[in-house]
């Protein structure tokens, strides 16, 4: 009796200190206790969440403490290219097989699994077990909530990522006060971090030593991200996706052509592996200190200041991606590529288990821990920003960083049929970016394609949730849309 | 052991007629001879008798039953294919018990049974071997021991001695003669080489479907019934000359385009045209010989020769002669010869059937 | 085209000390040979003593280890097949079998750059020889093999060879057809006057064909000689057992000698041998003979005259009869004309007569005398 | 007569030393197929044997400088190497699942597959069933391109609950190679000689005895080799494993392109995996190559 | 003397006593498995079970599918709005199949001929015996063993840009003649192509090899005999002969690289762009990556359709001539 009681102190204790620390992942761990007591799940029943390959090393010490934690079997199910998460997820939404229970999949998918009725709306769960998800210290980084977990007015995912780009530059070079001479001297004006994208292309070139085995600059012009280099030029120069009214294709356009036709100017201080290889090429190039700078996901910071893994560590400057000034005004635009986030199956074995295993991975704490190990997933919300280990992983600079470039982030398309608008995109810039096609053409094609999906997928449905997408960008895009009549004031939501 | 009949049996592959009504019937314990050309039905005929092939019309029989419906595995026959056909991954000894085995015998039975047979057909050095190691007439030896050791009701063998070489063949042949007289054994042997039928109690000989004659062979030898036979049977084959006949006074006259003969009171009643034929050793040499022939080739074969001779009007034919003669021959000579009477056979020119010679024509009266 | 045989004719082909070997293994074994213009020669032997291979060293596809092949006085031996101008004829007639009649038979003549009318001309010429015209235009394929025999021919002809080899080209027919063919081979020789190597190991078609025959064994030469020859004094027990069907009766015997009377004994029967006493001398017969009697030598005699013996089977043949007798416990085998009343299970009486008789030393096989007494 | 040929026999006697030259350019064209055929494999042992420092080396180098086993090791067990290399291939998971999934659906399809199509081979070949049509059909099922035939298969299987299941995998597999099943045995058993089976016939042996005691042997080895081509071409194949497997039963080519497609560049485990992989069908190539060559002309060259 | 049931009564399967005893096993041939017609049935039944039960529901899906337009995030595949064959018309106004047929038939053509004209040639190098030549052969064939992911990973690492196939050039050549391989359609499909004649080229020299082996030698005997040279011999002799087992061989090989997927999967992934995309990508693409199952399942009966007509003309003959 006696040690029934010890136990049970000790176990109260133990939840009771997890409680102060952190109320969402404890109001997880009552929630599935429940449910176990309950009888909707049962201990050792199966748990599947499809992640990416990136992630595994990030989440599996997680999963294992919550197994461990619940009784519950939770089982990561890896998949290989990012691309492939999304077949395999719409596979799911066919099938229904009910293997998989959570989805981390790219937040613009949530609009096409919410469609395809693979994932169920959170909103009631939500305000169950976690009520001030978007408010206190706790919180997500604004806006990433707003793309990371909504879609046609309701909560279908809880963000597990900040993927808003940053620019990784070799501080040791920028600052080096001969370079700056020089470059004063060639260009004259000084060297330093660039407000404007023709700033950002006279510095690559400047960098640019081949004979050195150094590149300027590594941009993503690859299959599955070539838009991510496009897309922050294009938006900052006030470029709109759609008309707001019509749904027709605005990319087309002159921003859009001339955005591109920097971007391809850039290609000749690059390596070729911007747009033959995939993502992870950057990863691979500066941490070795081959190129310059790069824009890219904040985990390359990590990945960058490793020094088990780069050969660079210390030498890393973290910033903003430069804009556009428009009337004397600068106006930057960063894209928030990717940011992954978890989804609950509607085919699932307990959707409401899934969820709660879903905010506890979620939580505050959790996250941290998970994000301090290397990885594909990035701080995301504000608590992530104080964590001392976090924080000493990424180094101390970055967070700051990326907390700005996070508030001024944009969404990708996160229509339904976002990942086809995407892919069409992403595969004609990359075909430019190969010289098959000329600026022009592959904006014209995409163009083209953009219509006939929209066609397909139903235009008016489409316009009415484009003018929902509208408002998920930063406040300083749509006054500049505004300002160049792109969007009608009243759909700016100013 | 049993008879086997076939009755009016018709066989048709696509529009080719392989069997044309089909009738003969073998005794017990008979060695009965197929003797045709390639292609002329005998394998067809004995697989028909096995079963492994169904007439579209008629009935075989065996031990007097209908067994027509029976599928083969039921008639108990056995075969010895052309191609001998043995299991090439049994030993010898598992190639001949098999039968046995399918029919559950006991052990020891089988290997008492196996030994008997093997020693029968002088195999016994065979039974540890795997068929591919054996020569040309062992595998016969050992095929025609599997097919014998369930003494089955009727023995087929197809050809059974093809492909062996001429001296093997001899052999294999007077053995498989005696011992047919040792077991009496219904046996069926399809062959195209007359010499080869010759061993059988009564041969039937095919041609195009149709039996042409059935006989012991020296019968089918001296006796040929159709000119088919008498081209067929022997080695070299019969001389024929398609002729015109005229009965005359006295007698018949035989117009060839390359000779001319009366055959003093004897007569042809009813044809005009015959064909005459003579084996090429009956042929005789002879000053004054109403023949005249060129000698074109002549082939040496140790005592005798075979000697081509060509007509006047460039008919040829063979002759066979003795080693004597041979000496005296050379390219190119001209000799007279005679075809004596008692030799010679008579088909009618239409038909082909065999002609009986009357001693008296009956235009006489 | 008359040919004569005999010495004056030219030399065509002479084979010196011609050694071929596969992996250590001797195929032929230094051949000595002359063959002459329009000869008609056959090598005759059993399956593997070596004469294909020399055929085959001749038209140039196998190179000889040793020794030279001399084609009109010039050395050949290392000339390649292609510029010999040697007309070979296979054992499976190697017709290529996706051409007509006609392009096979064209095809040497193409090679050789002849204009088409020319080609054409001459193939008519010889198919109508041949009595291949109906088929000119069929695939090689579809022929029956006595018309493949004759294309392979012809086509072996066409190119006007210096020699025409032909490989056991009757082996895959039929027994009645292949006597006719024989005799239409020997003729077409006969007419066209060309040299011929006839390959066989049938012993018949080698007697029926040749001029001259060459028996091989084991890569050696045994005998060369006309068939005649060849029949009537073989050189030794292979040759003996090798002529003949059915083959000759060999049966070793003791030689004895008693009062200046040589004799052959066996089984208590004896043979007087004074006329070869000789030669007998000669071959150390204490080592043992062997008596050679041809089957169709062996005579059937009177009751109680001669030797009894036991008739096994009686194979009957048409004309003759084969009978395998028995005496005692040696098998003979004897052939008898004119459908003899023999029956299976009789007692008969045979003699043998020495005249036919052959002679060998059992020591080493070689020939003794021929005809004894 | 005039013999047409003597132009060329009065030609010079051939020239042995060209034979010479032709055995050294014989000899170069040997030697070059085989770097051809063997480099690319080398190039692949070279880099799974290489730390991560190397895989990307330029200058590449053929031998590793300093060769290591981790790349092997970290397949089946990803937690063990530490240091660099350790770091990056946490994100991998163990090799270990996907081979048992293959070592249980490869053989089984194959096995039906073989059986399936030798029993219809058998029927086709000695009965004629299905005329010529048949066989033909199903050699029209190999020209089916999977991403193609996967569209309606997917629905199809998610109503019959296949999808992720060995046996959804096992039934796709047997299926798709049964044309190879079918026409390398009926190769087979168009050698098998009629008669001997008949003479099994009359031996009292009834069909299945026949075909069991009789046919099967004699085409053993034509069945091993049609076996093990059959289970290479399961073993290997890749689109139909993608699209029907997602947890449960992954294939070891499904796994490869997980590696392949990884985050980072793990080119060493990468090379790794595909070495492992080849081995066993690479090893039970080598036990068929002498019958591959009779099954893959469908016995066409026996004429 | 061996007997047993060797009287009159064993044929008569009505009559009992003796001859069922002694044919106790054969005496259950009566019943129906072994009746012949069952038996012929029997053996084909489990093939056409497994076919039927893979092959006849799809087909009727596929069908479906193509002519109502339906993509999963539509909802339900059974309430998809009935469009008649508006889906085959915008394939048929769809550029990107046409290119990705085009492609894939290039592919086809170059890598077929390739593999052919090198396996023929290593055939006629490898059609004599020489010491060593079985280690040869056995280095030669084993490329077709190994999966094609496998293939693909390798030779997308000969070909990255810091690869060996740029090391060699760059050796040979200097610096500035490597070329970025997967830049390009033109060199993406080199390197793509490449690799399948590597993998394939085996095959094809296989087929060959042996069907070189099997022509009988006095064929080309007769030829020298008649006069021919090499090149007369092989080109009028060997290769008549060997043809139809070349022809079934470049038949089974067109079809299957026409389904090539694997290694552009792994190579290119189809980029850039749609620049190496074959069909099976772009059905790949359409079907599971945007999901458009309908329109998908169009593209896919008519290159079912396409190929087995190519099937029907071209093969089918060739395999009656030889059957």
């Amino acid at each position: 009796m006696t040690w029934r009681k010890w136990v049970l102190g000790l176990v109260l204790a133990g939840l009771g200190f997890l409680a102060l620390a952190d109320p969402v992942a404890e109001r997880a761990l009552a929630g599935l206790r429940e449910l176990m007591n309950a009888g909707v799940i049962r201990p050792g029943q199966t748990f599947r969440i499809m992640i990416h390959s990136g992630q595994r090393g990030q989440l599996a010490p997680a999963v294992e403490e919550l197994s461990r934690l619940t009784g519950l079997k939770i089982e990561l199910v890896v998949i290989g290219y990012e691309a492939d998460i999304y077949n395999k997820a719409m596979h799911e939404a066919i099938v229904r097989s009910g293997d998989y229970d959570l989805f981390l999949t790219f937040c613009n998918w949530i609009g096409d699994m919410a469609e395809a009725g693979l994932i169920v709306p959170l909103d009631s769960w939500i305000k169950k077990y976690d009520p001030e998800i978007h408010t206190g210290p706790n919180a997500y980084v604004k806006p990433l909530d707003l793309f990371t977990t909504q879609y046609g007015g309701h909560y279908y995912a809880l963000g597990m990522d900040n993927d808003a780009l940053v620019l990784f530059y070799r501080k040791d070079l920028l600052e080096d006060p001969n370079e700056q001479a020089v470059f004063e001297a060639r260009y004259g004006r000084p060297l330093r971090l660039p407000e404007t994208w023709e700033e950002f292309d006279l510095i690559t070139e400047f960098f640019d030593r081949p004979e050195q085995g150094l590149r300027g600059a590594h941009l993503y012009l690859t299959r599955q991200f070539a838009y991510t280099s496009w897309a922050p030029r294009f938006i900052a120069k006030g470029g709109i996706y759609f008309d707001p009214l019509t749904m027709d294709p605005r990319i087309d356009t002159p921003e859009g052509v001339e955005a591109l036709k920097e971007v391809l100017a850039l290609q000749k201080h690059m390596f070729p592996e911007t747009y033959t290889g995939d993502w992870s090429a950057a990863y691979t190039f500066f941490p070795e200190g081959k190129v310059f700078w790069t824009i890219a996901w904040a985990s390359l910071g990590h990945w960058a200041s490793d020094p088990e893994t780069s050969k660079i560590a210390g030498k890393v400057g973290f910033a903003q991606l430069p804009g556009e000034y428009h009337e004397g005004e600068l106006y930057r635009a960063t894209p928030h590529v990717v940011g992954w986030s978890l989804s609950v199956s509607r085919y699932g074995k307990a959707p409401e288990a899934a969820y709660l295993i879903a905010q506890w991975l979620n939580s505050p704490s959790v996250s941290a821990q998970c994000i301090t190990r290397t990885g594909t997933l990035d701080p995301f919300r504000l608590n992530h920003f104080k964590d001392p280990n976090l924080l000493a992983a990424y180094g101390p600079a970055l967070g700051p960083v990326l907390l700005l470039n996070a508030e001024q982030s944009f969404p990708d398309i996160s229509l339904r049929g976002a990942n086809e608008y995407l892919d069409v995109l992403n595969l004609n810039l990359n075909a430019a970016a190969a010289g098959l096609l000329t600026p022009e053409e592959a904006l014209s094609q995409t163009a083209r394609a953009w219509q006939e999906i929209t066609d397909r997928l139903g235009r008016g449905r489409q316009i009415e949730s484009w003018q929902q997408e509208i408002l998920r960008y930063p406040r300083h895009i749509r006054e500049l849309w505004v300002k160049l009549g792109k969007v009608p004031p009243e759909l700016a939501g100013l | 052991m049993a008879s086997v009949e076939v009755k009016n049996v018709k066989k048709t592959f696509g529009k080719v007629v392989a069997l044309n009504r089909l009738s003969f019937k073998i005794e017990d314990a008979e060695l009965f001879g197929l003797l045709a050309p390639p292609g002329a039905g005998k394998t067809t005929v004995l697989r028909i008798i096995a079963g492994l092939e169904r007439p579209e019309e008629g009935e075989v029989l065996i031990g007097g039953h209908v067994v027509n419906d029976v599928p083969p595995q039921l008639r108990d026959v056995a075969m010895v294919f052309e191609d001998v056909a043995l299991y090439p991954h049994l030993t010898g000894f598992e190639n001949i018990a098999y039968p046995l085995r399918l029919r559950k015998l006991p052990r020891s039975e089988i290997e008492r049974r196996v030994k008997e047979t093997a020693k029968l057909l002088h195999v016994e050095h065979l039974l540890g071997r795997k068929p591919n190691t054996f020569s040309g007439g062992e595998r016969r030896r050992v095929a025609i021991a599997r097919a014998l050791v369930r003494r089955p009701r009727v023995l087929l063998l197809d050809q059974p001695f093809t492909d062996l070489d001429a001296k093997i063949r001899q052999e294999m042949t007077a053995e498989l003669k005696k011992l047919q007289t040792d077991v009496k054994q219904t046996m069926v042997l399809a062959t195209h080489d007359f010499e080869e039928a010759m061993i059988a109690d009564r041969i039937a000989i095919m041609h195009n479907g149709e039996i042409q004659q059935i006989a012991p062979p020296r019968e089918v030898y001296d006796r040929p019934a159709t000119t088919f036979v008498a081209e067929f049977v022997g080695s070299p084959a019969m001389n024929l000359f398609e002729c015109r006949v005229e009965t005359r006074q006295g007698g018949t006259q035989f117009l060839h385009d390359g000779f001319t003969f009366t055959l003093i009171g004897r007569y042809l009643p009813g044809v005009s045209k015959v064909v005459l034929g003579i084996r090429p050793e009956k042929i005789v040499h002879v000053e004054g010989g109403p023949v005249r022939a060129q000698v074109e080739v002549i082939q040496v074969l140790g005592e005798e020769g075979i000697v081509d001779l060509k007509l006047p009007d460039g008919t040829r034919f063979k002759w066979l002669v003795g080693e004597q003669e041979l000496h005296m021959l050379d390219r190119g000579m001209e000799l007279p010869f005679v075809f004596p009477s008692t030799e010679l056979h008579f088909y009618d020119g239409e038909t082909g059937v065999r002609l009986c010679l009357f001693d008296k024509g009956n235009e006489e009266e | 085209m008359e040919n004569k045989l005999g010495p004056e004719r030219n030399v065509l082909l002479s084979l010196k000390g011609v050694h071929k070997e596969f992996n250590g293994f001797v195929a032929v074994n230094r051949i000595d040979l002359d063959v002459y213009e329009g000869e008609f020669l056959c090598f005759l032997g059993p399956s593997g003593c070596g004469k294909t291979t020399t055929l085959r060293m001749i038209a140039g596809l196998e190179t000889p280890t040793d020794g030279e092949i001399y084609l009109k006085g010039q050395r050949i031996t290392h000339m390649p097949p292609q510029q010999r101008n040697i007309g070979f004829v296979f054992q499976n007639y190697a017709l290529f079998w996706h051409m007509t009649v006609y392009d096979n038979l064209a095809f040497g003549l193409r090679i050789r750059r002849l204009s088409p009318k020319e080609i054409d001309r001459r193939i008519r010429e010889v198919a109508e020889r041949f009595e291949l015209t109906d088929v000119l235009r069929k695939k090689a394929t579809y022929l029956d093999l006595s018309s493949m025999q004759r294309v392979a021919l012809a086509r072996a002809i066409l190119i006007e060879p210096y020699l025409l080899l032909l490989d056991e080209p009757l082996n895959n027919i039929r027994p009645g057809l292949r006597e006719l063919m024989r005799a239409d081979l020997k003729r077409m020789q006969r007419d066209l006057g060309c040299t011929m190597i006839y390959v066989t190991h049938d012993q018949e078609e080698a007697m029926t064909l040749g001029d001259r025959i060459l028996v091989m064994n084991e890569g050696r030469v045994e005998q060369i000689g006309s068939p005649l020859e060849i029949y009537q004094q073989p050189v030794n027990l292979f040759v003996a057992g090798f002529i003949g069907r059915p083959p000759m009766n060999l049966i070793p015997v003791q030689y004895e000698v008693t009062a200046e009377q040589a004799w052959v004994v066996w089984k208590g029967y004896r043979w007087s041998v004074n006329s070869v006493k000789e030669q007998v001398e000669k071959s150390k017969p204490e080592r043992g003979l062997v008596l050679g009697i041809r089957p169709e030598h062996v005579r059937l005699s009177p009751e109680g005259l001669g030797i009894p013996a036991l008739v096994e089977v009686v194979q009957p043949l048409g004309r003759k009869d084969i009978l395998v007798l028995k005496i005692e416990d040696t098998l003979l085998q004897a052939v008898v004309y004119g459908g003899a009343k023999v029956r299976e299970g009789a007692i008969i009486w045979v003699e043998v007569p020495l005249r036919d008789a052959h002679l060998f030393s059992a020591d080493t096989g070689r020939a003794v005398a021929h005809g004894i007494g | 007569m005039k013999m047409l040929g003597s132009r060329r026999v009065g030609a010079s006697q051939v020239v042995r030393p060209k034979s010479t030259i032709f055995w050294i350019l014989r000899w170069a064209a040997i030697l070059a197929t085989l770097a051809f055929f063997s480099f690319p494999t080398v190039w692949l042992l070279s880099i799974s044997f290489k730390p991560p420092i190397e895989w990307m080396a330029f200058p590449p180098t053929l031998v590793p400088r300093n060769p290591t086993f981790d790349n092997y090791v970290v397949l089946f067990r990803p937690e063990l190497p530490k240091g660099t290399a350790g770091a990056m291939l946490r994100v991998t998971e163990p090799v270990t699942k996907s081979f048992v999934n293959s070592f249980i659906i490869v053989p089984v399809a194959t096995f039906i597959s073989v059986v399936c199509g030798f029993l219809a081979a058998y029927a086709v070949t000695r009965f004629r069933v299905g005329g010529a049509f048949m066989p033909f059909f199903v050699l029209t099922t190999r020209m089916f391109p999977p991403a193609a035939f996967a569209v309606p298969l997917l629905l199809y299987y998610r109503w019959l609950r296949l999808i992720d299941t060995p046996i959804g995998l096992i039934v796709i597999y047997a299926g798709f190679t049964l044309a190879f099943s079918l026409w390398m045995t009926k190769g087979f058993i168009e050698g098998v000689p009629r008669h001997v089976e008949e003479a099994a016939i009359l031996d009292g042996a009834s069909p299945w005895r026949v075909l069991f005691t009789i046919t099967l042997p004699l085409v053993k080895g034509g069945l091993a080799a049609t076996t093990l081509f059959v289970f290479i071409l399961n073993w290997t194949e890749f689109l139909y494993a993608l699209i029907f497997t997602s947890t449960r039963s992954i294939t070891v080519p499904v796994q490869l392109s997980h590696y392949v497609g990884a985050v980072g560049r793990f080119y060493g485990p990468q090379a790794a995996l595909g070495v492992v992989a080849s081995i066993p069908v690479v090893a039970l190539g080598y036990m068929i190559q002498k019958y591959l060559v009779t099954g893959f002309s469908f016995g066409l060259l026996k004429r | 003397m061996v007997c047993f049931h060797g009287d009159e009564g064993a044929l008569m399967i009505k009559e009992k006593g003796k001859f069922k005893r002694a044919t106790s096993s054969i005496g259950s041939i009566a019943n129906l498995l072994n009746r012949e017609s069952v038996f012929k049935i029997m053996l084909v039944t489990p093939m056409q079970l497994l076919l039927s039960f893979l092959l006849v529901p799809p087909f009727a899906i596929v069908i479906y599918l193509a002519l109502v337009n339906w993509q999963p995030i539509f909802g339900s595949w059974t309430e998809a709005p009935f469009v008649g064959v508006s889906n085959f018309v915008r394939l048929f106004s769809d550029r990107q199949f046409f290119w990705a047929l085009a492609r894939t038939v290039v592919i086809v053509a170059i890598s077929v001929s390739f593999q052919f004209i090198l396996g023929m040639a290593l055939a006629l190098l490898f059609n004599r015996e020489f010491h060593g030549k079985k280690v040869c052969v056995s280095v030669i064939l084993y490329p077709m063993m190994l999966p094609w992911v496998v293939v693909g990973f390798i030779f997308y690492l000969l070909f990255l840009d810091h690869g060996p196939v740029n090391y060699v050039i760059s050796s040979v050549f200097g610096p500035g003649a490597t070329v970025s391989w997967f830049s390009s359609s033109v060199t993406a499909l080199v390197a793509i192509i490449l690799a399948d004649i590597w993998q394939w080229t085996p095959f094809m020299f296989l087929m060959s090899y042996s069907a070189l082996g099997a022509v009988p030698k006095e064929l080309r005997e007769a030829a020298m005999t008649l006069g021919a040279n090499l090149w007369q011999i092989f080109r009028y002799v060997t290769f008549p002969t060997i043809k139809p087992v070349v022809l079934i061989a470049l038949i089974i090989r067109a079809l299957e690289c026409f389904k090539i997927f694997d290694l552009i999967f792994i190579m290119t992934r189809g980029g850039p762009g749609v620049s190496t995309e074959s069909m099976s990508l772009y059905i790949y693409r359409m079907g599971f990556r945007y999901g458009q199952l309908s329109f998908a399942a169009a593209v896919a009966i008519v290159v079912l359709v396409a190929i087995s007509l190519v099937a029907r003309i071209g093969v089918r003959p060739l395999l009656k001539e030889e059957l």
